[in-house]
């Protein structure tokens, strides 16, 4: 994978001042033009003067709403910094309630209505997808935080760059990486403890179709027995059947791939019946830093896999920034910026550092040079240094994935529920998040539940 | 239909309306012109509002397609959406699966014969019974037909969907009369038909099936035929509402919530009235959209069911028949 | 003096758009038999159903002094109208022991219930040797023995009764004819509707005729009984 | 394979189990009142969100008992409140209640997020039956079950108001004569209705998951079960519950969890095609 540093506008800022006065007055002209061609009211609408960010989240999911939370978070420290090319930076928000054709009007009208210059946001694969269109046809900067399916860059971009140039994925890594990270994750748990037996279990759904052709053959590959690669019904409500099934069959641990099944019930009857073997994998309910409340406790020695290891972990000198800015601002749930958060975070302050280096943020006029500049991103965020594939790449725009997950460039974390010392867990609870992989970011000991 | 009843005169119009009308006075005459002209006129004093009226018109030919049967025959279809789904599923995957280029002209019948197919499953089995069975039918039939988009993931693209289908348009204006004129022609062969004799025996077959079976009508077949029309119609509506977003996936075409949704509308609107299920699909989805979001995005739907509710209890014949009779008696006041 | 049993006047009562009666005016006298004949579709029905509470209606009707439109359904079996209706309306999956146990329902004294059905069984001896048996599975007779039976558990003051005769073998109506005998003279008051004219003649002291929802005809039984139209029209057509 | 079939027969029972408790209400609600209500689910949920509440204030016992109550409450709510004022018109009944309970899904949604909660156990533990893992909660769904089942049994065979009940939904008319106070026996029917939804409620939350999407599936169940029992039969709806649990847990042991809805739509079409009365059923009356 070719990487194309950028140190070429790493001083683009030193004539900001110019620069911004420029851009002003020919975003002002095209601003009216837009309007009068969009029927929008309002002259502010353009660029006169604010510039509109768009996010879009489920924003009734700790994840959504810890992505919307902290997007105000770095739209606002933006403002108290000067704002973007001299304007105020204002946050407009929608919910996509996880469903495409919501989040498709929400975008329909934030881009004829509210003119955003910017989109960001989607923690659901099949809401990126479809609004890949939409914003490619108004050339909207789209910068994807959460959803990882590949199809994204494969279907489009690998196709027709050019139309759909202006759709980023700061992060995190898509799921064909997860895949595969998630198999060294086995090996590493293999080398640990010693496991030799370990089971895949995954959500019948497209996004995890990488995880049972690869992460089980690769597991096999290094010499796992892979006894139990099954997957169960999305409206699965008893999983005693499956829980017995990796039972019998030996494994010391369950990889799970579960995101739309809610894995609460699983998780309590996992670990009250002490079922012996380990649960790991990409459970997204778990990720949320109030699944251990929501488990009452049952989530310890759960493991999944997330990003910025959701902010237990300093993968960054900013890392903590975010955490502490957000649980200063917030104090309810979710009590921690969850890894979406520190995407978005990132996502709103490099597309702030690129419009800068372009020179414009107007993207109906200039969106090339939009393009070039978060093409030409380097950027450390709170959770990785982010650098996007080049359009000759397998997977343009897609955040680069490093040489491996504890790269710096987007890492791949796992974090595991444990017991926190003299109860100083999350929230009030005693439950805390450690980071056990990768090894660069490891802050606590991957722990085999006390029952095996 | 034409847009100058209100300059009417003329004997045609005289007529055509005494017959599929009843006998209008001026002001109701007045007022359907004016709501006519209002909707072919949106973009010139609506314009932030196309992209909504388009979803509308979308949501009134479901809502049509339902009433045709449902509002008509009261053989309540919990599972409508699984006509229209499966329509629109039938454009996605031959766009998908056989050839990314398929034609219009091709896929638009085929997703239009699978919404027929559909709904012959339903309907065979059921519509010679009483309504309960079909209710059971059609929602565990949307419910099946959920299940086997996720079952065959590899052809449908499970939960992801499909993204291949080529947008309609986006341009909004013209987004607009691609969903209002269909709407608008469906519309009026539906009330022609609901206007009608057939019409006037399926409403019969709504108010007591038995007294109208012992006068020797066969009632299956006039449910059947009623059947057919709506599947007809939702297949349309199927197909364009895969054109309109561009992509499909079960929560956007298929689950049960969009079925019900389409009662929804039809309650609001009025049951067993065709015309009044169009105004519905635009009062529900502004709703919707527009005014309720000021409740948050859960606590619109809370106002939204509780608002069908409302009208269930109190205004059963929905608020267009109401507006109308109003109109009709007082003479005065305006829309539909 | 005492209000009489049942007093109607003026009663409309409408299907729709169709009027079922019209105008009818009727009473009962206590300790009274009185019939109501009339061709099918006359309006009996409508008539029994009002009277039960199941209808709406226009005009007076009184039951002991009462309006009936001011009782519910439970206080008019309360104040003694039991009302034995054409289709029987038993309760298919009951025993006929259970039907009857129905039929004391709503009364207070269960101990003279007990007793009462008793003598419904010594009344009717079938009803005896069937008393496990669903209703369903019961003849026609035996479902009309069963249903007169749970009305008289009910403690009737006011029995109605439609049709007893409707689709009876000869033998079973003159078992019938028994049991209305010794209904009388247990003093029940009694009103009952019967296409089966000659049948009705027999056992009421006063009778109504009732074309098309309207009374045509009232008077006592011997009177009807000579009436020429009655006899041309309604006398041996059964 | 042995153990197979014994695992599937225990956890065929268990389900099954909680599958009549769901039904039973949901008959005798159509028997009385010819009313379908499709807000029954909705009683299951919140039941199950009365115990997760109130458990960790009054304890399980308390939790149990406030569930179940609380979902009679609500079941004689809808009825008072809304059913009883559109009751004689089956199609706006058969709609409202609908609305109604997605109505509920939302407020729950509002009030609890739509994220699925997790039940503390009623008995903590498990044993193994025959080498399947049997949870003491399901085991005492199973026992729960047949007592309510007894209980209701003795009542309506034995009592005045319980007799009343089952008459009236063998001849709606045939109570009117007899006495019978039907708006009475409809709040009575209700509120058992409540009770049932309440208990099954509290063990599919606690079994599987209490979230504000959890009524459809068991309304769907209580549905079908009420359709091949016969409609309005208690004795129907058991045996049906029964037969239907027994189906889906082999489905998902033969064929896999997705097929489960297949199956049943295909029987249910065979049953409506083959047998519209369902198996204890009298046609289906008005």
């Amino acid at each position: 994978m070719s990487r194309e540093p950028s140190q070429q506008n790493r001083d683009s800022s030193s004539n900001s001042d110019r620069t911004n006065r420029r851009t002003v007055l020919k975003t002002v002209g095209a601003g009216a033009a837009v309007t009068s061609i969009a029927g929008c009211l309002g002259g502010s609408g353009g660029t006169g003067g604010t510039i509109k960010i768009g996010h879009i989240m489920p924003v009734e999911t700790d994840n959504g709403l810890g992505s919307e939370r902290s997007a105000q978070l770095a739209v606002d420290q933006l403002n108290e910094n000067g704002g973007i090319l001299d304007n105020d930076v204002e946050l407009v928000t929608a919910d996509s309630a996880a469903q495409p054709s919501e989040a498709h009007s929400a975008v329909t009208e934030m881009i004829n209505r509210e003119n955003i210059q910017m989109l960001v946001g989607t923690v659901v694969s099949e809401v990126a997808l479809s609004l890949a269109d939409l914003v490619a046809e108004n050339d909207l900067p789209f910068l994807i935080t959460g959803a990882a399916s590949p199809r994204i860059f494969a279907e489009n971009h690998a196709q027709n760059y050019d139309q759909f140039k202006s759709i980023f994925r700061p992060g995190p890594v898509n799921s064909i990486k997860q895949a595969e990270y998630l198999a060294q994750y086995g090996q590493f748990l293999s080398e640990e403890h010693g496991w030799d037996t370990m089971a895949v279990v995954s959500e019948d759904a497209a996004w995890t179709q990488d995880i049972t052709d690869m992460t089980a053959s690769l597991l096999e590959e290094s010499g796992i027995d892979v006894a139990v690669n099954e997957r169960v019904a999305l409206d699965t409500n008893d999983w005693t059947p499956i829980l017995d099934q990796v039972e019998s069959s030996g494994a010391q641990t369950m990889i799970g791939a579960l995101s739309h099944i809610p894995i609460t019930g699983m998780t309590s009857s996992w670990s009250r019946n002490e079922y012996p073997f380990s649960l790991d994998g990409v459970m997204i309910a778990a990720q949320s830093p109030q699944f251990w409340s929501d488990t009452q406790g049952t989530a310890e020695y759960l493991s999944t896999a997330t990003s910025a290891a959701d902010g237990f972990a300093d993968i960054t000198p900013k890392t903590s920034e975010v955490m502490d800015a957000y649980q200063s601002e917030y104090d309810s749930r979710p009590t921690t910026p969850t890894f979406v958060g520190f995407i978005t975070h990132d996502a709103i302050n490099l597309y702030a550092e690129a419009v800068e280096r372009a020179g414009t943020a107007n993207h109906r006029e200039d969106i090339d040079s939009i393009v070039e500049e978060l093409q030409a991103t380097d950027f450390e965020g709170s959770y990785g240094q982010i650098q996007f594939q080049g359009p000759d790449d397998e997977y343009p725009n897609d955040v680069y994935p490093g040489e491996g997950p504890g790269d710096e460039f987007a890492p791949f974390t796992i974090t595991q529920w444990q017991a926190a010392e003299d109860g100083n867990g999350i929230g009030d609870t005693d439950g805390t998040k450690r980071c056990v992989w990768p090894e660069t970011y490891q802050n606590g000991d991957h722990q085999t539940p006390s029952w095996m | 239909m034409s847009n100058e009843y209100d300059r009417s005169g003329e004997p045609v119009v005289q007529r055509f309306t005494r017959e599929f009308l009843g006998e209008p006075n001026r002001y109701q005459i007045a007022s359907a012109g004016v709501a006519l002209l209002a909707l072919l006129t949106v973009p010139f004093w609506a314009g932030q509002y196309l992209y909504v009226f388009a979803l509308a018109s979308i949501w009134a030919i479901f809502a049509m397609g339902w009433d045709i049967i449902s509002g008509h025959t009261n053989y309540i279809s919990f599972g409508h959406s699984a006509l229209s789904g499966g329509a629109a599923y039938t454009t996605g995957v031959l766009v998908h699966n056989v050839n990314p280029d398929m034609a219009m002209y091709i896929t638009f019948p085929l997703s239009i014969l699978a919404a027929i197919v559909i709904g012959l499953l339903f309907a065979v089995p059921t519509l010679r019974l009483e309504g309960p069975y079909f209710s059971l039918i059609t929602l565990l039939g949307v419910l099946v037909l959920t299940q086997l988009v996720y079952i065959y993931g590899e052809y449908t693209g499970g939960e992801l969907g499909i993204t291949a289908v080529s947008t309609l348009t986006y341009n909004l204006t013209n987004l607009y009369y691609y969903t209002l004129i269909p709407m608008l022609l469906i519309g009026a062969v539906l009330v022609v038909v609901s206007q009608s004799n057939i019409g006037r025996i399926l409403r019969a077959i709504g108010e007591n099936e038995a007294a109208i079976e012992s006068s020797g009508i066969d009632t299956t077949r006039f449910k059947l035929w009623a059947f057919l029309m709506s599947a007809i119609t939702m297949g349309i509506g199927g197909a364009m509402l895969a054109h309109f977003y561009g992509n499909i996936t079960p929560s956007t075409v298929l689950v049960v919530d969009r079925s019900l949704e389409m009662v929804a509308i039809a309650v609001i609107g009025g049951m067993g009235t065709i015309a009044g299920p169009i105004g519905g699909a635009f009062v529900f989805i502004i709703l919707r959209d527009e005014v309720l979001t000021v409740f948050g995005s859960t606590g619109r739907w809370l106002a939204l069911w509780l608002i069908v509710l409302f009208f269930l209890v109190f205004l059963r014949d929905g608020i267009f028949p109401f507006i109308w009779s109003r109109i009709g008696s007082i003479g005065g006041g305006r829309d539909e | 003096m005492a209000d009489p049993v049942l007093e109607i006047d003026g009663l409309d009562v409408t299907y729709g758009k169709t009027q079922a009666l019209d105008d009818v005016s009727l009473r009962v006298e206590e300790g009274e038999t009185v019939g109501v004949i009339g061709p099918n579709g006359a309006g009996k029905t409508t008539l029994f159903d009002t009277l039960s509470g199941i209808k709406e209606y226009e005009g007076s009707i009184k039951l002991f002094g009462e309006e009936l439109s001011e009782l519910s359904k439970r206080d008019i079996v309360d104040r003694g109208l039991v009302h034995c209706s054409e289709e029987h309306d038993l309760f298919p999956f009951f025993s006929v022991h259970e039907n009857l146990l129905m039929g004391a329902y709503p009364r207070d004294d269960q101990e003279a219930a007990r007793e009462t059905i008793d003598w419904v069984y010594e009344l009717f001896p079938r009803l005896d040797e069937r008393r496990e048996q669903d209703a369903e599975t019961l003849s026609g007779g035996e479902q009309q023995m069963l249903a007169i039976g749970r009305a008289l558990v009910s403690d009737p003051k006011l029995l109605i009764l439609d049709e007893p005769t409707l689709g009876l073998a000869p033998v079973i109506i003159d078992d019938l004819d028994d049991t209305f005998e010794q209904l009388k003279r247990e003093g029940i008051t009694i009103l009952i509707a019967e296409q089966n004219t000659t049948f009705a003649m027999r056992h009421a002291e006063r009778l109504y005729l009732l074309e098309t929802g309207e009374i045509t005809l009232e008077g006592p039984a011997a009177e009807l009984r000579e009436d020429d139209y009655v006899r041309d029209a309604y006398i041996g057509v059964t | 394979m042995i153990s197979d079939i014994i695992t599937i027969l225990i956890v065929g029972a268990m389900i099954s189990a909680i599958y009549a408790l769901i039904a039973i209400g949901f008959t005798m609600i159509f028997g009385v009142g010819g009313i379908l209500n499709l807000t029954h689910g909705a009683l299951l949920m919140i039941a199950a969100y009365a115990y997760f509440v109130t458990q960790p204030y009054i304890g399980r016992a308390g939790g149990v008992i406030v569930g179940i109550v609380l979902a009679a409450v609500a079941s004689y709510g809808v009825y008072m409140g809304l059913v009883r004022y559109i009751e004689e018109n089956v199609v706006i009944t058969f709609m409202a209640t609908i609305m109604a309970a997605l109505a509920l899904q939302e407020a729950m949604t509002m009030a609890f997020s739509q994220q699925a909660q997790v039940l503390t156990p009623i008995m903590p533990g498990s044993v193994a039956i025959a080498g399947t893992r049997m949870q003491y909660d399901q085991l005492l769904a199973f026992v729960f079950s047949w007592v309510m089942i007894g209980m209701l049994w003795y009542y309506v065979t034995n009592t005045k108001d319980g007799r009343a009940i089952l008459a009236t939904s063998m001849s709606e008319r045939g109570a009117i004569f007899t006495g019978v106070d039907l708006p009475r026996v409809r709040r009575q029917t209700w509120l058992i209705a409540g009770a049932f939804a309440g208990v099954g409620g509290i063990f599919i939350g606690r079994l599987q998951q209490t979230s504000p999407e959890m009524w459809l599936e068991p309304l769907t169940l209580a549905f079908m079960i009420v359709i091949i029992g016969g409609v309005g039969s208690i004795k129907g709806s058991i045996i049906a519950a029964y037969l239907i649990g027994y189906i889906e847990t082999l489905t998902v042991a033969l064929l896999g969890a997705p097929y489960r809805v297949v199956v049943a739509l295909l029987i249910i079409i065979a049953v409506i095609m083959y047998r519209p009365e369902g198996l204890y059923g009298r046609e289906y009356l008005e």
